[in-house]
């Protein structure tokens, strides 16, 4: 069921001859060999990372140009966000970020089992990311710091409740933005484990695995800007 | 070419120290609110995010070995979205007075001001 | 693998093999078309459902001239005018225009020219056509349930606050709208980064897949920007939060900003495909190697580029400061230099040619002509002075359909004629054709020349109903419309009547030199029985010239 | 605006002039271009028209110096017209000083001016000749642009902000006026005359000689509601003494009193002052600066003051009422605050205005 050929670190896996295909031949049609076809799948995951940057780029440049000019409610709203959390979620995906990074090598290395494992991690620790956010908009709620629906919070007298009310329908946009894209990722994940519990990978043919770490590490990326950003505006 | 041909392999620790580089940036970021820097606040934070993100993304991403054209890709994205950020920021800054405009004054056209005809 | 060297000679009468497999009867039946794979069938899925966007454009185009006949409002209410103008711009620019030449010829040909199989993903390519069709269906929802009255800038506050009209309607069709076009570009990116045939280095490469190339860097920077735009003007909808709305603190100026940032890339969407398939027929007509083919090459990725800086000529009325509109001005200026540029090689790849009238020449010449008034009343437009004065009024309105209708449609239609040959293994009937070109010609001319003054006499945009003295224009700008929808008419009939009974092409019939004229019209489902090898750059007619460059 | 066919409409300011000039420079341009691009199609077309099928063109490849000649060529040309209508354009951007200052509001489907001494008319505007004029427009609900073609000259009207427009007027007649930025149902209808007249004219027009002008759009006979306000305008009020009512009315006299260890600053010879804020920011007291201190007070607090000021917004203080409260501060000389316990004329309700 598991390829488990443990392979001397270092050498060429690929390049094993007597390599038995132990899965059936996963080349499309329209591609000349597996290489071609993990670099066409890299690549195309490069260049829709791109598009998310631009994606991602939209309402910070909002934010930017509001955070510029209500400087002093922005950072006053700012301080109702809880510092520990959003730094413990950030160290959370951190952590996911690295299981993936190792899922990632195993896979290289033909170490499926270890593959498995690591990618159930990445899935508990993502799924233990949307826990806190999701404690986190519980908290907001009770505070009445949800924009449009229920922002009944008091403000001490220097600060304009409408642009804290901003500063919040920003967070919650870019927050929830992530968090469907970790959702997307989530799903990804799962499908692979399964295709790998079934052994549908093997040394010559991983690439899906690298392709959804590319995107996981982006929503990493995008999390490492958003955690400072929104949660650390200070005077 | 016959089967993958992965480039080489970093040893599992190699990833265990950027982990632990990163979590120690994110103290330090949290640390850096914590000051009282004034408004070197967002400046200072986002330049932690960004060597936070260059540790990801060269050795998480295997930025190192992916060759020129992703890093192309991403410098070329990176500086659509400055395009956008620093157009329009300039837009805002230089909106509310226009005195910058007065050493302009001079070049302006004279035929406009006096009554012509 | 054999070096498919293509025959510059045209090929007429070589009868069809009967039996011999090509993508049309390698399968029948909807599920053949409907789950298919290969981009040729998915460029024709896209045919069909574009012209039939282009029609449902065209009736609303038809409606807003009649009802400009005559100064008062007399044939619909002024409500009823607002949502025909925004449906009509809304229609043709994100459902014809944008997805026009890279969903239909690009699909088609990009493959085909680069000696691949098939794109990289095609299954993403198929997905794309599911996506194009759910946000056309979301947005005629939207249009039959009652339309939306914000003109297709959607600026707000009007479109967040008093707009009392399905804004998000169509604004979610056009947001998803733009995951297909994502889905297109990521495509051809991928594929001629990384599936070219062997030989075919960049400098190879046929100036349409340079142009198609650029066009899909444009669509990956700046669609996302739009489609998130859209999402904060459906989410103050909702909300009420003041992002974009003054009286809750927002600004109706970044929303322009966020919005033109895409939308002026988006005419260089719209309009460097077009360059790309002029850049093919002038070549194949005058039976000659593209003049100075690295300048138009580079001059689509610097238009591309460039095309990025310059957002804001559409603002320097609405408040924006006086320095960034200089700045915008200034780089408005150097973005018309590349389009300048490519004019200046098509005409000069001209001379010492050997130039057939056919009707695909007959559409470039007319795109190089129109293009070249549109391109130039765009500097008026940047000028920051004249602007003011005719900014929002009928100048506007000339110049973009100069570039849109004049530029874009003409080339696409001289690519369709070019490829139909290759898509469907027919000729169009040429005299027919040539009859179309001139209507067509003379009723663009005559609807938008007019446009120009009216624009300078101080005519606005969006007027229900203007004032008398602009009568005796819009007159003859509603007569040449007529014009033009017969001229737009006639292709569609020769062109099913083709289907039937049009003349055997044979693999090659103008005698041109790219890839996708050497294998069979139309193509076999995997394109080449074998994949090519490249060892010429392109456009190479004669001998002589081969080893001339060889 | 006679009747007649002409190219181009009348040039009724200093602006029409140098605009019309850069336009036609750029139009020769391009009609030059267009045509030596036409002709060279034709010429090309007709002399190397294909004469039989196997005809092969001599190679040839292109010329770089010829072709970076062109691109240097046409940068000459286009920045030379940039720099031709910057200049035109930074001439648009900035206002004389001493421009008289008339108050234009927007809002759907009219435009409301007010005049400095209390005259006021509804898509009417009357404006004397020779002199700068400077027109500060705001909107009450969506973005319109004030048009006046035969001026050369646009400028969009924002909610919640105010942009300006000045022109100089050089003949004497009625002129058209529109509102150029899409604003709904009736944005076609929004629009109106503007009437250029000789300076003595204008003073007689001013001090109420002539009955207030409106210009109803063509068949609405229903009386629309701005017409009390129109009657309203009668010359003996200026604005600024309206304003100065309100100032009373709204108890701002409270707080803004002619001391300054009051609760709130001093508010004589503030127009245009450099005021330091509490965040260590330095704001210029434009008419921008004055308008978001009425609205929202504690968007920029004045250093040294508490943020107690109450909100004004739209539903107690109208834009029209607002640029009469403008006015009156921005005419505020040293020592010229009504002190608390003047007895002001009977506080104007608002229906009998």
């Amino acid at each position: 069921m598991l390829s488990a050929n443990l392979v001397k670190p270092g050498v060429l896996p690929g390049a094993l001859p007597h390599e038995a295909p132990a899965t059936q031949e996963p080349l499309a049609s329209q591609f000349a060999d597996l290489y071609q076809q993990r670099e066409v799948a890299t690549l195309g995951m490069w260049v829709f990372l791109a598009t998310e940057i631009l994606f991602f780029g939209g309402p910070l440049t909002a934010y930017a140009i509001y955070g510029g000019r209500f400087s002093d409610d922005f950072v006053a709203a700012s301080e109702r966000l809880s510092v520990p959390l959003g730094a413990l979620n950030t160290v959370v995906l951190l952590g996911s970020s690295l299981t993936v990074a190792l899922a990632v090598r195993a896979a290289r290395l033909g170490q499926f089992r270890s593959v498995s494992l690591l990618v159930l991690a990445t899935i508990v620790l993502g799924v233990v990311f949307l826990g806190i956010k999701a404690l986190e908009y519980s908290h907001d709620y009770a505070e009445g710091l949800i924009p449009g629906i229920r922002f009944t919070a008091e403000w001490r007298p220097g600060v304009e409740a409408r642009h804290a009310e901003l500063f919040f329908f920003f967070y919650f946009f870019l927050t929830l933005l992530h968090a469907v894209h970790m959702l997307v990722g989530l799903a990804a994940w799962a499908v692979l484990l399964l295709r790998t519990l079934r052994g549908r990978f093997s040394v010559r043919w991983n690439a899906p695995i690298e392709v959804a770490g590319l995107y996981w590490h982006f929503v990493d990326v995008v999390w490492v800007f958003l955690f400072p950003l929104l949660y650390l505006l200070r005077h | 070419m016959e089967a993958q041909a992965p480039s080489h392999v970093q040893s599992s620790w190699a990833y265990l120290t950027i982990f632990a580089a990163l979590v120690v940036l994110t103290g330090t970021t949290v640390g850096a609110a914590l000051a009282p820097l004034g408004h070197w606040h967002i400046p200072v934070a986002l330049l932690i995010a960004a060597g936070k993100a260059i540790l990801i993304y060269l050795f998480f991403m295997h930025g190192l070995e992916s060759g020129r054209l992703v890093w192309l890709i991403v410098m070329g994205a990176l500086l659509c979205l400055s395009i956008l950020l620093s157009f329009t920021l300039a837009d805002y800054r230089s909106r509310p007075d226009d005195s910058h405009l007065r050493g302009l004054r001079s070049a302006a056209c004279e035929q406009c001001r006096t009554t012509s005809g | 693998m054999t070096t498919a060297t293509v025959e510059p000679r045209p090929q007429m009468r070589e009868p069809r093999p009967r039996g011999r497999i090509d993508y049309l009867n390698v399968d029948f039946g909807a599920r053949s078309w409907l789950l298919t794979t290969d981009h040729k069938r998915i460029a024709i899925l896209y045919l069909v459902s574009i012209t039939l966007m282009f029609i449902v454009g065209g009736l609303f185009a038809v409606l807003i001239r009649l009802e400009l006949a005559t100064p008062p409002g007399d044939l619909v209410s002024a409500d009823t005018y607002n949502r025909l103008f925004t449906m009509h711009g809304v229609v043709m620019l994100f459902f014809f225009l944008i997805p026009v030449i890279p969903s239909v010829l690009g699909n088609f040909l990009v493959p085909l020219m680069i000696g691949a199989k098939d794109l990289a993903f095609p299954r993403l390519n198929l997905a794309s056509w599911y996506v194009y069709m759910t946000g056309a269906l979301v947005a005629l929802w939207a249009m039959l349930a009652g339309g939306v009255d914000t003109g297709w800038t959607f600026y707000t506050p009007f479109s967040t606050r008093s707009s009392h009209s399905y804004v998000i309607g169509t604004a979610v069709g056009v947001l998803i709208l733009g995951f297909s076009s994502i889905l297109t570009a990521l495509n051809f990116v991928v594929t001629i980064h990384r599936m070219r045939a062997p030989g075919l280095t960049w400098f190879r490469l046929p100036l349409f897949i340079w142009s198609t190339y650029a066009t899909s860097l444009i669509i990956l920077l700046g669609t996302p920007v739009i489609t998130v735009t859209l999402l904060l003007l459906a989410a103050e909808r909702l909300l009420g939060i003041g992002i974009f709305d003054p009286r809750l603190g927002g600004d109706p100026i970044l929303f322009q900003h966020l919005f033109w940032f895409y939308s002026h890339p988006a005419v260089y969407i719209m309009v460097l495909p077009a360059m790309g398939v002029v850049s093919e027929l002038v070549t194949t007509f005058s039976r000659k190697t593209i003049f100075g083919y690295h300048f138009v090459a580079f001059a689509s990725i610097a238009i591309a580029v460039l095309g990025f800086l310059v957002w804001g000529h559409h603002m320097f009325v609405s408040g924006q400061s006086v320095y960034a509109s200089l700045i915008f001005s200034f780089l408005s200026y150097l973005v018309a230099v590349p389009s300048a540029i490519k004019v200046f090689n098509w005409t000069a790849t001209l001379h010492k040619g050997s130039v057939a009238f056919q009707t695909p020449l007959l559409y470039a010449f007319g795109f190089i002509a129109l293009f070249t008034i549109g391109g130039l009343t765009g500097l008026v437009l940047a000028a920051t002075a004249v602007d003011v004065h005719v900014h929002d009024t009928y100048f506007v309105v000339a110049h973009f359909h100069y570039i849109m209708v004049g530029g874009t449609v003409m080339a696409y239609m001289g690519g369709l004629h070019y490829w139909w040959p290759k898509m469907t293994g027919r000729m169009y009937p040429e005299g027919w054709a040539k009859l179309g070109a001139l209507i067509i010609f003379v009723g663009f001319n005559l609807t938008f020349f007019p446009q120009f003054v009216l624009g300078y006499q101080g005519m606005p945009r969006r007027y229900h109903e203007y004032a008398p003295e602009f009568q005796v224009l819009n007159v003859m700008s509603s007569a040449g419309a007529t014009i033009l929808g017969a001229g737009y008419a006639l292709p569609m009939f020769y062109f099913l009547w083709s289907l039937r009974s049009g003349k055997e092409a044979g693999p090659n019939p103008w005698g041109a030199t790219g890839l996708e004229w050497a294998t069979s019209s139309p193509p076999p489902p995997h394109n080449f029985e074998t994949t090519p090898t490249v060892t010429l750059p392109p456009y190479i007619y004669s001998r002589k010239e081969a080893d001339v460059v060889g | 605006m006679e009747p007649g066919f002409s190219l181009f409409p009348e040039q009724a300011s200093t602006f029409a002039g140098p605009v019309d000039t850069v336009y036609f420079a750029i139009v020769l341009v391009s009609v030059f271009f267009s045509a030596l691009t036409a002709i060279l199609l034709f010429f090309f077309a007709i002399k190397y028209r294909r004469r039989s099928n196997d005809e092969f063109p001599q190679p040839t490849i292109g010329s770089s110096r010829l072709e970076v000649s062109w691109v240097c060529f046409l940068i000459v040309v286009f920045l030379s017209m940039f720099f031709w209508s910057a200049q035109v354009y930074l001439a648009m951007a900035r206002p004389p000083d001493h421009a008289l200052e008339i108050y234009v509001v927007g809002r759907q489907w009219m435009w409301k001016v007010q005049h400095l001494e209390g005259q006021r008319e509804i898509n009417e505007l009357h404006v004397p000749l020779g002199r700068p004029i400077k027109l500060v427009m705001t909107s009450e609900d969506v973005i319109h642009s004030f048009y006046v073609p035969a001026f050369r000259l646009k400028q969009d009207v924002l909610p919640g902000r105010y942009t300006s427009l000045w022109f100089q007027a050089t003949k004497p007649g009625r002129y058209r006026l529109f509102c150029a930025e899409y604003c709904g149902t009736d944005h076609s209808r929004m629009g109106g005359w503007v009437t250029v007249m000789e300076p003595a004219e204008y003073e007689a027009w001013l001090t109420g000689a002539t009955a207030p002008a409106t210009t109803r759009p063509a068949g609405t006979v229903e009386r629309v509601p701005a017409d009390d306000w129109l009657l309203g305008g009668r010359a003996d009020l200026s604005m600024a003494t309206r304003g100065r009512q309100l100032f009373l009315k709204h108890q701002c006299i409270a707080c803004h009193s002619a001391d300054a260890r009051a609760r709130a600053p001093v508010l004589e010879e503030l127009a245009g002052a450099t005021v330091p804020l509490q965040d260590g920011r330095r704001a210029i007291a434009d008419d921008d600066y004055l308008r978001e201190s009425i609205r929202l007070p504690r968007a920029k607090v004045v250093a040294g003051y508490q943020p107690i000021m109450p909100d004004y917004p739209p539903d107690q203080l109208d834009e029209s009422e607002l640029q009469q409260l403008l006015t009156f501060i921005k005419s505020l000389k040293r020592g010229q605050t009504p002190r608390r316990n003047e007895e002001t004329p009977p506080p104007v309700r608002k229906d009998d205005r």
